[in-house]
């Protein structure tokens, strides 16, 4: 029974099975932590152990077409939903599946186990998973809206006013950009007759170029994809959102935001890949991210708002890498992702315990961290150069290529601007490493008994996979080529 | 106007107050003036068309005028639902006149 | 001649529940026209969907509405 | 494309209009919400419509397409293409049920923040929840 192609629905599955299981044993914190660590075992090494493959749920392989019935323009069909594992989506739902764990853990040694708590956020991973591996354009857009309404809850759980206005607004505009996926989905299976995406851009190609039809529906499934990424006019939501979930649990909403956004973008040039204005549209709207979330970054004063506009302006980047359309950009662009997910999931674990350690993020009347916390402050010091780009970390390893690639794909000015971008981020973090662990005269009492091994151990974790990638960034790099490569984008 | 960048940037931000926060802001204003001329020579390269040339133009001779732009960006960015929802409303609109006017 | 009389209906009471201040009377005319687009979708064969529709539309959709409205200002703003 | 159909296309625009419009611009929360469930009716009624075959009949299989329908053989199918060609198209039907619940499921999500949002700032109008910043 457990062949290789029933592993990969297990992915999806088995989170849904243990977030109803978890649900159920609202009450019991002692099961509910068993079971979910238990159960984070198992969801981390699904992903290592299935091979590359294809699971199609309707069971038949790709069947003749029904010439008189259908006049659809491709010989063959696929039946079904079908869900596809490559190395971009093994590479993608390892990372993934590795900090969801630790940011359950970091909820379990928290002691704010609650059964719906948990429940949230294995749906959001099993909905994540589920965006990655779907090959099916509209499985992809049912997962999405679960998503949102999953991180919605994780938000709302932090019962503050400030978070209950910032899910409302998620969740509106999740509306919006929920209706506008489906509208262009709508459009497309009216033209076209068909849901698969393989089937879709085949179809597409064969039909030759975009009808007024197929435009509308590229330009609403781009506002649904700058929705999903936190881009241009959803950065501020999507920084909200960052910014009013406790901070572990940040550090797991931004993997997800990340992966969503490589798994849309790769849709989208798959389905629309002869079409140069998607590319240079991605390129305008990343670029405009990219710089507003710097420039915000920049201008904040508390250590939680600072590091979510860093985030967004680093999906930005991401996006970027996608935008210039090359093989070698889009390759370059889903390495940053996962650099990036690295690096940011350590600064967001470090504001959480700077949270529970000194009770508040406000970096004004924090200070003398150093004395107090001095791995922590080296660990930071660390992640700052990790995620602005410095050469023995991973980020240096992606924005290096990201720059390679925007000259090569003949806009070298992009790569100016990745360059000042890392200088910006750089000195956004470096100020709040000074403010939080250097400053003299700190306004803040210590709560002495919060020692915090946990996190501290999953940063240095978390720092030395960082320095790993950032040494031998070839083993995650050259799948991930490769595989752009076979898509032929 | 050069000399007195610091002291404009310390009186605008009377309320943040310290050090650190002028530094940033002024480097986060060099990072936004730096984009908008790149992206305007960008634009200007590679836009065949001569309705995008203009319109950078445009747009980087009007931002230039308020040359503290960074205070304004902020100002755009607050977390008020009806501002993002007339940049939602906006995109949307973009969105489909760019790829159905195919600029 | 009555599916397009549907049509119209759907597409005004949509206009009036907007319009409407009284945020009772709009949840009702919300009410009369998602069980109108229920009969819409009869007449454009998906007799599944209609079903699932009206359940919803009649049902749900004024249930809830009305259980927020009670909770928070009964339709008067403080 | 039959005028019913381009009719009902009309009123789809029409209701997803309406809802963006409300969803956009309106200063109460409740409206917002409405404006929201407009918005997915309307490319539910897009979804429908799209399917829909004048002059066919509803897609419900009959029972001996069930007897003979085995997965492995396709061939016993082929009358089916009679069957095929009259009926409406059946795929929508499947994405739209599945919208109408994720819309039911957004809704009361959204209810439930907007009563929650009421007991803290005692009012449904937006522009005071929000403008109120800190």
């Amino acid at each position: 029974m457990l062949n290789n192609s029933t592993l990969i629905p297990l992915m999806v599955v088995l989170p849904l099975i243990m977030a109803i299981l978890v649900n159920f044993l609202h009450q019991k914190d002692k099961s509910v932590k068993f079971i979910s660590i238990v159960s984070l075992i198992v969801f981390v090494f699904i992903p290592v152990v299935t091979l590359y493959g294809v699971h199609l749920f309707s069971g038949h392989l790709r069947t003749g077409s029904f010439p008189e019935v259908s006049k659809i323009l491709i010989p063959e069909v696929y039946m079904g939903i079908v869900y596809s594992y490559g190395a971009v989506q093994k590479i993608l739902m390892v990372v993934l599946t590795i900090l969801t764990g630790f940011s359950v853990l970091a909820v379990i040694n928290k002691k704010m186990i609650s059964g719906v708590y948990m429940a949230m956020i294995f749906i959001s991973l099993a909905a994540s998973s589920a965006i990655i591996l779907a090959d099916d354009i509209f499985n992809f857009f049912v997962f999405t809206e679960i998503l949102v309404v999953a991180q919605a809850a994780l938000v709302i759980a932090v019962q503050e006013a400030k978070s209950f206005k910032a899910a409302f607004k998620y969740m509106i505009f999740g509306t919006i950009s929920g209706a506008s996926i489906l509208l262009g989905i709508a459009l497309l299976l009216g033209s076209y007759g068909l849901l698969n995406i393989t089937d879709l851009s085949h179809a597409i190609q064969a039909g030759g170029a975009l009808t007024p039809i197929g435009l509308v529906a590229v330009a609403l499934l781009t506002l649904g994809w700058l929705y999903e990424s936190g881009l241009f006019p959803f950065h501020i939501i999507k920084s909200n959102i960052y910014e009013n979930a406790r901070p572990e649990i940040s550090a797991l909403l931004q993997v997800q935001s990340k992966f969503v956004l490589v798994a849309m973008a790769l849709i989208l040039f798959r389905v629309f890949s002869g079409y140069a204005l998607l590319k240079s549209v991605i390129l305008g709207f990343a670029i405009f991210t990219v710089v507003i979330g710097s420039v915000m970054a920049l201008q904040q004063v508390e250590l939680r708002k600072l590091l979510s506009f860093v985030a967004v302006s680093q999906a930005g980047l991401v996006a970027v890498g996608f935008g210039l359309g090359t093989p070698f950009g889009i390759a370059a662009g889903i390495f940053h992702a996962i650099n990036d997910v690295l690096s940011m999931a350590i600064l967001f674990f470090i504001a959480s315990f700077v949270y529970d350690k000194f009770k508040t993020t406000k970096l004004d009347e924090l200070g003398e961290g150093l004395q107090v916390v001095p791995l922590v402050g080296f660990v930071m010091l660390l992640a700052t150069l990790a995620i602005s780009g410095v050469p023995p970390f991973n980020s240096y390893q992606s924005e290096w290529r990201l720059i390679q690639a925007s000259a090569q794909a003949g806009v070298p000015e992009l790569g100016i601007l990745v360059i000042l971008l890392s200088v910006a981020t750089f000195v956004a973090i470096i100020k709040a490493f000074y403010m939080i662990f250097m400053k003299p005269g700190s306004k803040v009492e210590v709560n002495k008994e919060v020692r915090g091994n946990l996190t501290k151990a999953i940063i240095v974790i978390l720092i030395l996979a960082c320095l790993l990638i950032g040494l031998f960034p070839n083993m995650v790099y050259d799948p991930i080529y490769n595989f752009v490569v076979s898509l032929g984008v | 106007m050069l000399d007195r960048v610091y002291e404009i940037f310390h009186e605008k931000m009377k309320d943040k107050g310290q050090g650190m926060g002028i530094g940033s802001a002024l480097t986060s204003e060099f990072l936004m003036l730096s984009f908008l001329l790149i992206g305007t020579i960008l634009v200007l390269r590679t836009a065949n068309s001569t309705i995008l040339g203009f319109g950078a133009l445009i747009i980087l001779a009007g931002v230039l005028f308020t040359v503290p732009t960074v205070f304004k960006v902020e100002k755009e960015n607050t977390d008020s639902i009806n501002l993002s929802s007339f940049y939602v409303a906006l995109t949307l609109a973009l969105l489909l006149i760019i790829f159905l006017g195919g600029i | 001649m009555f599916d397009y009389i549907l049509l119209f209906a759907v597409a005004l009471s949509a206009l009036m529940a907007i319009i409407q201040e009284n945020l009772y009377k709009s949840i009702i005319i919300l009410t009369f026209e998602s069980f109108s687009l229920a009969a819409i979708f009869h007449f454009l064969l998906a007799t599944d969907v209609a079903a699932v529709q009206a359940i919803l539309g009649a049902a749900l959709l004024p249930g809830l509405f009305i259980v927020a409205l009670y909770k928070t200002t009964q339709g008067r703003d403080e | 494309m039959e005028p019913f159909q381009v009719g009902s296309f009309l009123t789809a625009g029409v209701l997803i209009v309406t809802g963006l419009w409300a969803l956009l611009m309106m200063d109460n929360i409740l409206k917002k919400i409405i404006g929201a469930n407009l918005i997915g009716d309307g490319v539910n009624l897009v979804l429908i419509t799209i399917g829909y075959r004048p002059g066919g009949f509803i897609p419900e299989v009959m029972h001996h397409f069930h007897a003979t329908a085995t997965p492995s053989s396709y061939s016993h199918l082929l009358e089916f293409g009679e069957f095929a060609s009259n009926a409406s198209y059946s795929l929508p039907f499947a994405l739209v049920l599945t919208n109408i619940v994720i819309g039911a499921s957004t809704l009361s999500v959204m209810l439930a923040l907007a009563v929650v949002l009421y007991n803290k700032y005692h009012t449904l109008s937006v522009h005071k929840m929000f403008e109120g910043e800190d």
